[in-house]
Formats: structure tokens, C-alpha cells, sequence
């Protein structure tokens, strides 16, 4: 295991000999993954702030007027049977008001005033998470409207389509710009390493003739690769929880949804960063180093 | 110990063609033979820089022709070279450039002190141990190759053109080391065009010319 | 001027020979400039979004009930006089009904039923931009509440916290994620040319002993840099064209701010791009080349 | 054409101690000394890639203390160099290294295509015109690194043991073009230790020894 020592030993040397360049590429490969876990943090909160927006989405059917307690039975039961919808909650007239009153806030007084309600009772649907594809949708709610004892159908059509929207372009930039960053993160630490592969290229073939195995020869770089990506994860895990830290101190109450985004963030990434920096650079030296031919 | 069997070497003309001799086990040679014959394409094929075209080449038992890439650096082990182009690393001492022969072979930090600095001695560079090669005049750096290919007591050494850069005394306190290092059973070969080496000395010479052997003289 | 026609030469000769690792470059380049970009770009908006919400921030003075016009008029009177107050409207008892009537929708029948107006008549004053800080806020609506015929002062509290927060946290990152991927970019260009460099470190001392000018030596990795930058801007100019385009195709209207921040974009940010990277670029290559001495 | 006086350099020991002597213009001169007495630092001195300790030198005009970064080029281009170490690219053909010596002075394409194939002519390797060093043998190497001196017309041309790859044949070949040259009118000093290079040539011959010069004879 002498072999490892020497590679560990010549692998110290010569990042301490190049530390500013080396320093550099852990502190790129660091910002590189700030920017990807950053962005994956807010992906994966962006996503959960969309999965409980798709669950507040409601089909709203508004019941006529003068409906009677069985007929709003029957199409209670009708709805209950298919198998689109995942909830149905009844709301009654009084229900509807005290909703409106807390809408109203301080002004709902303003109500007190009023002699009858003049508010429908209505069932609210909430489909399955999967059927919310705006064409879908529509389609159901047509249906709906034609049922006997329903006078209007209503929900958020430009929302459903925008919360589609957003789904798809999440997911189609996630993969481009997660991609492109991982991408780039290799590359850097494959450039960097190149370099000092370069540098000792006449070191590297005086080596092969004087009889050195491919593991003497690629096992300093490669654990350089390593140490630079472990170093450079570590700063972008640092960063991360640096920005995490102070975006929670300061409260962002500003939007809620947007504060959701931001605050809420795994544990295990800040865990994660460093090692996806060192596998990243592994690879990155790995390329770099190449094939070594006799 | 070394083997060449009808051995033939073509780059875009024809070097070497059908080149048979054999080296015996602690014998010392010379090949000899005008610029650009072959002198050091031969001794390649030796340390497995480059395969024959045609042939077959024996080293300390090894058949080049059915080397394995895994096997190569075990035969370099056994095959010290005094490169003709030296071969120094500019950024390493004189001792790390020595040292590094018996790096490869994982020895341990302090034999390999003790080993390199004998060997140091040996060529008279003992006060130069920790200067960098382009701090060396010529003949200094000529003298650091062939330690560092003395280090590691190969099996065979080799040697290309070890004198182009020492004048006469030189010349004579290096092949007086070659003749130390062959009495302790390494087998020598040397490529040279200064016949002052071997005139007289009653080795072996091989004269090569126009891709072939002429004749194998006594010197 | 043929030192510039060898440089040229020179310079595209070997962005050919290394043509993988100078796209990568190039590439790594666009990455770092397509997130530099976006980021400004949302920033941009984001302030502007910002001055909008800040423009829309009012402190509403609520009136008593039983106010006289003549009291009302001194009222106006002094918040008119007052140097912090930038804009006063009066709101009275019937307007503040229309705006109800209004948020209410198609809700806005149970107002019909009303026999008066509950609604006080109010005053909605806007601060100066530069006076928007919590504490002056505050002090401002304790002192408006203590004149007489006042009955009470509201304003978005936590709101203008969060505006603040949220504007500070923009700078600092601005400067912070900006700077770190400058850095980046220039230090991306500065490892592939410094592998240039390296590679042609025997070179370029045998040209120095043939004679050869430090221009000679040095402005051919110039050319490669500032080729490689311009080439990365351009890639990182049309990945923004491209994303951003998408994003106006799909017409986001999703929440209205958020498509204020991401659709609006000012077009010499197109041309800005390549010109950072070459600008970038050509300092990574600068330094990369570093002093020659003879 | 070259004038030393009082040169002396140091390095970590003294090399160079109170070295007087000059090279007239038009001169074919040797200097010549064993293995580390500092015949390579003493040619550095002339090109200037080391300055002197103490003393002066005057080369072609040029005063070498006053020499500012921004004019060493200049003065380079008026002086070839045949390198100890030859100083070859490996990653450019023996044309391209040749070419080399005249792309800095930024001439002409077409002109340097045919003064490169002249010297290629003159140095026997018209047919390795587009190899690569490292598959040329020692001596033909050598003889590239003689073109690309030879190429620029230097008024002064320094050759450092520039036979030491070459057997007698090429040897005599290699002085013929030295001779050649000097015939033009360029002044030529040569570093060797290969006495039968200037022995009954008539040429002046410097000897040193032990950092000073020993005597200035006629070989
Ligand atoms: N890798 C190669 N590719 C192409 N040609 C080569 C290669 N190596 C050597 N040659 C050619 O083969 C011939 C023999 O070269 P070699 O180096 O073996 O000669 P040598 O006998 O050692 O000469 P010298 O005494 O000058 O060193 C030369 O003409 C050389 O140009
Ligand atoms: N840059 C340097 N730093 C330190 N010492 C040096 C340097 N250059 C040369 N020397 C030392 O100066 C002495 C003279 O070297 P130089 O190369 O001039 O000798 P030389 O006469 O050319 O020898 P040879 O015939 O072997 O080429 C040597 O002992 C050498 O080690
Ligand atoms: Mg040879
Ligand atoms: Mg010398």
C-alpha cells in the first residue's frame, strides 16, 4: 500500500505547490453547486408549494336555489361514485356566509344589515391529482353543469392552465440548467487537472519508461480531483447554509408562497453538496487523466 | 539475455531489417554505426518503447512480442536506460530525479536515500545532490541519467551515447562505472559512435549499417 | 502587422487542435453568463416590482364617523403641508362602498340589501420612497393618530418589514452572486488558457531565446480568450433568448408579479451578454499569460 | 564583435572569474574547457539569458548590462544559437522549427518557405523536412537545431557542442558548414571539448579552466 501513500503524499505537494489555482477551482466548483442546490431547493419546495396549490384546486357547483335535501343527496352520491374526484364537501347557504364574513375581515359587519342570505349552497370538488389537465377539466365540468339541480359551474381555468405551466417549465429547466451546471462543474475540475496532467507530461512519460504502473501514475491526480471537489463542495455547503441562515433570521414574511420556497430545505443536501462535488470532480480528473498507453 | 531474432523495424522507411544477435548474461556490448542507423530504435525495442515489425526480441526472459500494457512497467524494472535526450525533470533535484526510479518500485523513503545517494557518489555528483538539472552544465546532467539508471541494479542496462556530452576524463571515469556495474553481473549495452570507447577494450561490437548488422568484431 | 496576422493564425490553429475543451470552455462560459444574466434580469424587474409595490404602499387614515366637512378640509390641509407626504386622496363613505363592491365580485349583490352605509370615509396618504422604514412609518401613523378627528391609522406593518428585507437581500445577493460568478467565468477561461500556456511552456521559452516579442508570445493566447468568450456570450445570449421566449409563449400569467419578473426584459442585455464574456474572457487570458520576462 | 571584459558570474560557486578576451568580426573561434568549467554559462552570457555578475560584455554593438526587457529580442535575432540541449518542439514538424527563427521576424510566408528549404538542403534533411523531432535520431536532431540557428543569418552564430551526437562523418560535415558561414562574413564560437574539431584548423582556441581562462592558442 505504498503506492497510496506516494500518491497521497505527491497529491498533497502538488495542490499545495498550485494552492491559488486550486483554490479557485474548489471555490467554482463550490458557486457551481450553490447555484445548482440553491436551485434544486427551490425546485423541490417550488414543487411541494404546487402540489398543495393542485390540492386547494376546487371545482366549485353551485346548487339551484330552490333545490330540495334528497335532490342534493342524489347528486352528493353521484359525485362520491366517480372516480375522478377525490373529495366532496358540501356547503350550505350559512356556510357560504360565514366564510364571506371572514373574507370580509373588519368589515363584515357590513352583513349584519342583511335580511335573508343571498348566498347558493354548493358541493366542492377536488379532482385527483393527475386529471388537472385543463382540457380534462373543462370536459368535467361541462358535464357537471348539464347534471339536474346544478346552476353553475365554476373554477379556475387560467389558473389550472398556469399551474400546468409552471409544472412543465419546472421540470424542463430543473433538467437543462441542472445539467449544464453539472456539466460545467466537471469540466472545471477536468481543466484544472489537465493542467497539472500537462504540466508533468514529460514527468509522466520519463515515469512510464522508468517502469511506473498506471495506478502510480493516475493516482495523484485523481485523488487531487477528489480533494478539490471535496473541498469545493464544502464551501458551496457552507454558502448554502450561510444564505439559508440569514434568509431565515430575517423573517421573510413578505409572500407566503415565496417564503415557503425559500426557508423550508433539506438537511441531508447540506450533506449532500460536498459529495456530489467530490464525485463530480472524481469524474472530471477521471476524464482528464485519460487512458495511460504504454 | 538479450535476444533479437530476424527483427525487423520500419517507420516511413525501413530502419532496422532482420536483425539477429544475441547479448549473453553479464556480457558487456557495443552497437555502433553512423547517425541515424538505427543504434537507438534497437535499444528501444529493448525497453519496449516501440514493438518490432517482424521478429522476435527476448529481454531477462520476457518475449516482447506478447507483452501485455499491465506487464510493460515490470520489464522497464529490469532494464535501466541512459537516454540519449536524458530525460531529466526540470522541476525535481538531482536526487528526486534519481530517486524516482526506486519510487516506482515503492521502496521505502529511507532505502531510497541511502541507495541514491551511494549512487551519487559513485558519478562524483555528491555536491550536486539538491541542484535542479537546468543548473547543470552538460556533462553534469549526463552523469545524473546514468545514475539514475544505475539505482535500481537493473538486469540490463543500457546506455545511448553516454559520452556525447563529457569530454576525455569524463568519458573515462563513466566507462570505467559501466565496467564496475558489468562486474557485478549487470548485463551492458551501449550505443556509441566514439570507437576511443571501445577500441582496444576487447568487448563485443556490433556495427550496424544500412538497416542491417555489417559485422561483430572484437574492439 | 503581421505579428497580428500570425497571432490570428496562431490563435485559430490551436482553438482547432484543442476545439473540445475550448467549446467546453465556452460553454462553462455561457452556463456562468446565462445565470449572471437571468439573475440580473430578474433583480432588474424584481426592483422594479419593488418601486411599484413601494408606490402602492398608503397609510389609510380613517376618519370619525361623525366628521364635519370643515374639519375634514383642515385635515387635507395639513397632511397637503406635510414635507414627508407625497400624494393624499379622500376616500369618502361612498367610494369606500364602490371599491367593496368591487373585491366583492359576484358576490357584491348581498350589498344591495344594505339600509346604510356602514364604511367610513378615510384619507389614503402616500410617503416619500426614501421614508419608507418601519420605524419612521410607524412614528409617522402614531403622530397622525393623535390629531383630532382621526379615529384610526392602518398600514401594511409587516408588509414594509418584508419590502425592506426583501430589498436588502437583493443587494447583498446581487453583489455577492454576481461578483462569485464573475470570478468564475474569468477564472474558467484563465484555467483552459493556462493549460494553453502550460502545454507551450517549451515553446514559448525557445521563442523567447529566438528572439521573439512579448507580443508575439502573448497574442495569440489573447486572441484564443477573447475568441472563447465571445463565442461562450454568444451561446449564454441565445440560451436567454431562448428561455425567455419560451417563457413569453407560454404566456405565464400565472401570478401577476411573477410574470412582471420574468417576461420583461431589456433588449441590449442580448448584446451586453457576449460583450461580458469577451470582456471576461480576455481578463482570464490575461492573467493566465501572466508577466513575460526574458 | 564580441568583447568580454572582466566578465565574471556566480552561481551558488564562482563559474566565471575575470574573463577578458574578444571575437573579432568575421572570426571562427573555439572555446573549449572540461565538463562544468562553464562554457555553456559563458555562451548564455552572449545571448543574454543570464546577465552578468560583474564586468562587461559588448555583442554586435549591443552593451548586455544596458539591455532593457523590451530590446533583448533584438539583440537575440542577431545571434544563432545551436543549443547544448537542442530545444526542439516535439509538437512541430523540422520545417515549423526551423520556420520558427523567421516567423518572429514576421517575414514573408513565401520567403521563409524557401530559405527554410535552402538550410534544410545545406544540413542533409530536404527528406525530413515535415518529421517530427522525436522521431529523428540524435544526430539528425542535432542538425535541425544547426538550420533553425543558421536560417535568420545571425551576424554572430554560437554553437554549443554541436557534434557531440555526431560520429566523424557528420562531424566533418557539420564544421564545413560552420566554415561556410563564417566564409559569409557571420562571427562563429564554438563550445567543445572535442579537440580534433580544432586541432590544425589554425583557428584561435580559448581555453578555460578552473572559472579563469587558462591561454588563447592557435589550434
Ligand atoms: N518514431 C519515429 N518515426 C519515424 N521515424 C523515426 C522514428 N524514430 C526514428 N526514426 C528514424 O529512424 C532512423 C534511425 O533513427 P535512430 O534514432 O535509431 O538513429 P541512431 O542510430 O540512434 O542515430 P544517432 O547516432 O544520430 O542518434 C532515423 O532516420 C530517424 O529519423
Ligand atoms: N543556472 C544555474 N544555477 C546554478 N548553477 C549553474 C547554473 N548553470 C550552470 N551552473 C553550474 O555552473 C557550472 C558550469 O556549467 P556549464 O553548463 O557552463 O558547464 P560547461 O562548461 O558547459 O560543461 P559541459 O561541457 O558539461 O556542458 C556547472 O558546475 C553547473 O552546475
Ligand atoms: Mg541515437
Ligand atoms: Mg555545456
Amino acid at each position: 500500500m505504498r503506492v497510496l501513500f506516494y500518491s497521497i503524499q505527491s497529491a498533497l505537494k502538488n495542490l499545495w505547490a498550485e494552492k491559488w489555482i486550486n483554490l479557485l477551482t474548489a471555490f467554482s466548483v463550490g458557486i457551481g453547486l450553490l447555484i445548482l442546490s440553491t436551485f434544486i431547493t427551490v425546485t423541490f419546495n417550488m414543487d411541494s408549494v404546487l402540489k398543495r396549490w393542485a390540492r386547494s384546486f376546487g371545482i366549485v357547483v353551485y346548487l339551484d336555489d330552490d333545490i330540495s335535501a334528497e335532490a342534493t343527496d342524489t347528486v352528493r352520491e353521484l359525485f362520491k361514485q366517480d372516480a375522478d374526484v377525490l373529495e366532496v364537501n358540501y356547503i350550505s347557504e350559512d356556510e357560504a356566509l360565514r366564510e364571506l364574513r371572514l373574507i370580509l375581515g373588519s368589515e363584515a359587519s357590513i352583513l349584519d344589515d342583511l335580511e335573508r342570505n343571498p348566498l347558493p349552497s354548493s358541493f366542492e370538488l377536488k379532482l385527483k391529482r393527475d386529471l388537472l389537465i385543463p382540457s380534462y377539466v373543462k370536459k368535467k365540468a361541462e358535464e357537471i353543469e348539464e347534471m339536474s339541480g346544478i346552476s353553475q359551474v365554476q373554477y379556475g381555468e387560467k389558473w389550472l392552465a398556469s399551474l400546468n405551466t409552471v409544472t412543465r417549465i419546472m421540470k424542463a429547466s430543473s433538467i437543462f440548467l441542472g445539467g449544464a451546471i453539472l456539466i460545467a462543474i466537471i469540466f472545471i475540475t477536468y481543466n484544472t487537472i489537465k493542467i497539472f496532467f500537462y504540466r508533468r507530461k514529460e514527468e509522466i512519460e520519463t515515469l512510464k519508461l522508468l517502469g511506473a504502473t498506471k495506478s502510480f501514475i493516475r493516482l495523484p491526480f485523481l485523488l487531487e480531483g477528489l480533494i478539490i471537489g471535496i473541498v469545493g463542495g464544502t464551501i458551496g455547503s457552507l454558502a448554502l447554509f450561510g444564505i439559508h441562515s440569514v434568509l431565515v433570521a430575517k423573517g421573510l414574511d413578505f409572500i407566503p408562497s415565496v417564503r415557503a420556497i425559500i426557508v423550508s430545505i433539506p438537511d441531508e443536501i447540506f450533506l449532500s453538496v460536498p459529495v456530489a462535488g467530490a464525485l463530480m470532480s472524481f469524474i472530471g480528473s477521471f476524464i482528464a487523466v485519460g487512458k495511460i498507453r504504454y | 539475455m538479450i535476444q533479437f531474432i530476424d527483427v525487423s523495424k520500419f517507420y516511413e522507411d525501413v530502419v532496422l531489417k532482420d536483425i539477429s544477435f544475441s547479448i549473453n548474461k553479464g556480457e558487456l556490448a557495443f552497437i555502433t554505426g553512423p547517425s541515424g542507423v538505427g543504434k537507438t530504435t534497437l535499444l528501444k525495442l529493448i525497453y519496449a518503447e516501440t514493438i518490432p515489425d517482424e521478429g522476435n526480441i527476448t529481454v531477462a526472459g520476457w518475449e516482447i512480442r506478447d507483452l501485455k500494457q499491465r506487464t510493460i512497467p515490470y520489464l522497464r524494472r529490469h532494464v535501466g536506460v541512459v537516454f540519449q535526450d536524458f530525460r531529466l525533470l526540470h522541476n525535481k533535484t538531482v536526487f528526486d530525479n534519481v530517486a524516482l526510479a526506486l519510487r516506482i518500485h515503492n521502496m521505502h523513503p529511507k532505502e531510497i536515500k541511502e541507495d541514491v545517494n551511494e549512487v551519487l557518489k559513485d558519478v562524483k555528483l555528491k555536491h550536486k545532490t539538491n541542484a535542479f538539472p537546468q543548473h547543470l552544465s552538460g556533462g553534469e546532467q549526463q552523469r545524473v541519467v546514468i545514475a539514475r539508471a544505475m539505482v535500481s541494479r537493473p538486469t540490463v542496462l543500457l546506455a545511448d551515447e553516454p559520452t556525447g556530452n563529457l569530454d576525455s576524463a569524463n568519458s573515462e571515469i563513466v566507462m570505467n562505472l559501466f565496467k564496475e556495474i558489468n562486474a557485478r553481473g549487470t548485463t551492458v549495452l551501449i550505443a556509441t559512435h566514439n570507437e576511443s570507447l571501445f577500441h582496444h577494450t576487447g568487448r563485443r561490437v556490433i556495427y550496424l549499417k544500412d538497416t542491417a548488422i555489417e559485422r561483430e568484431v572484437s574492439g
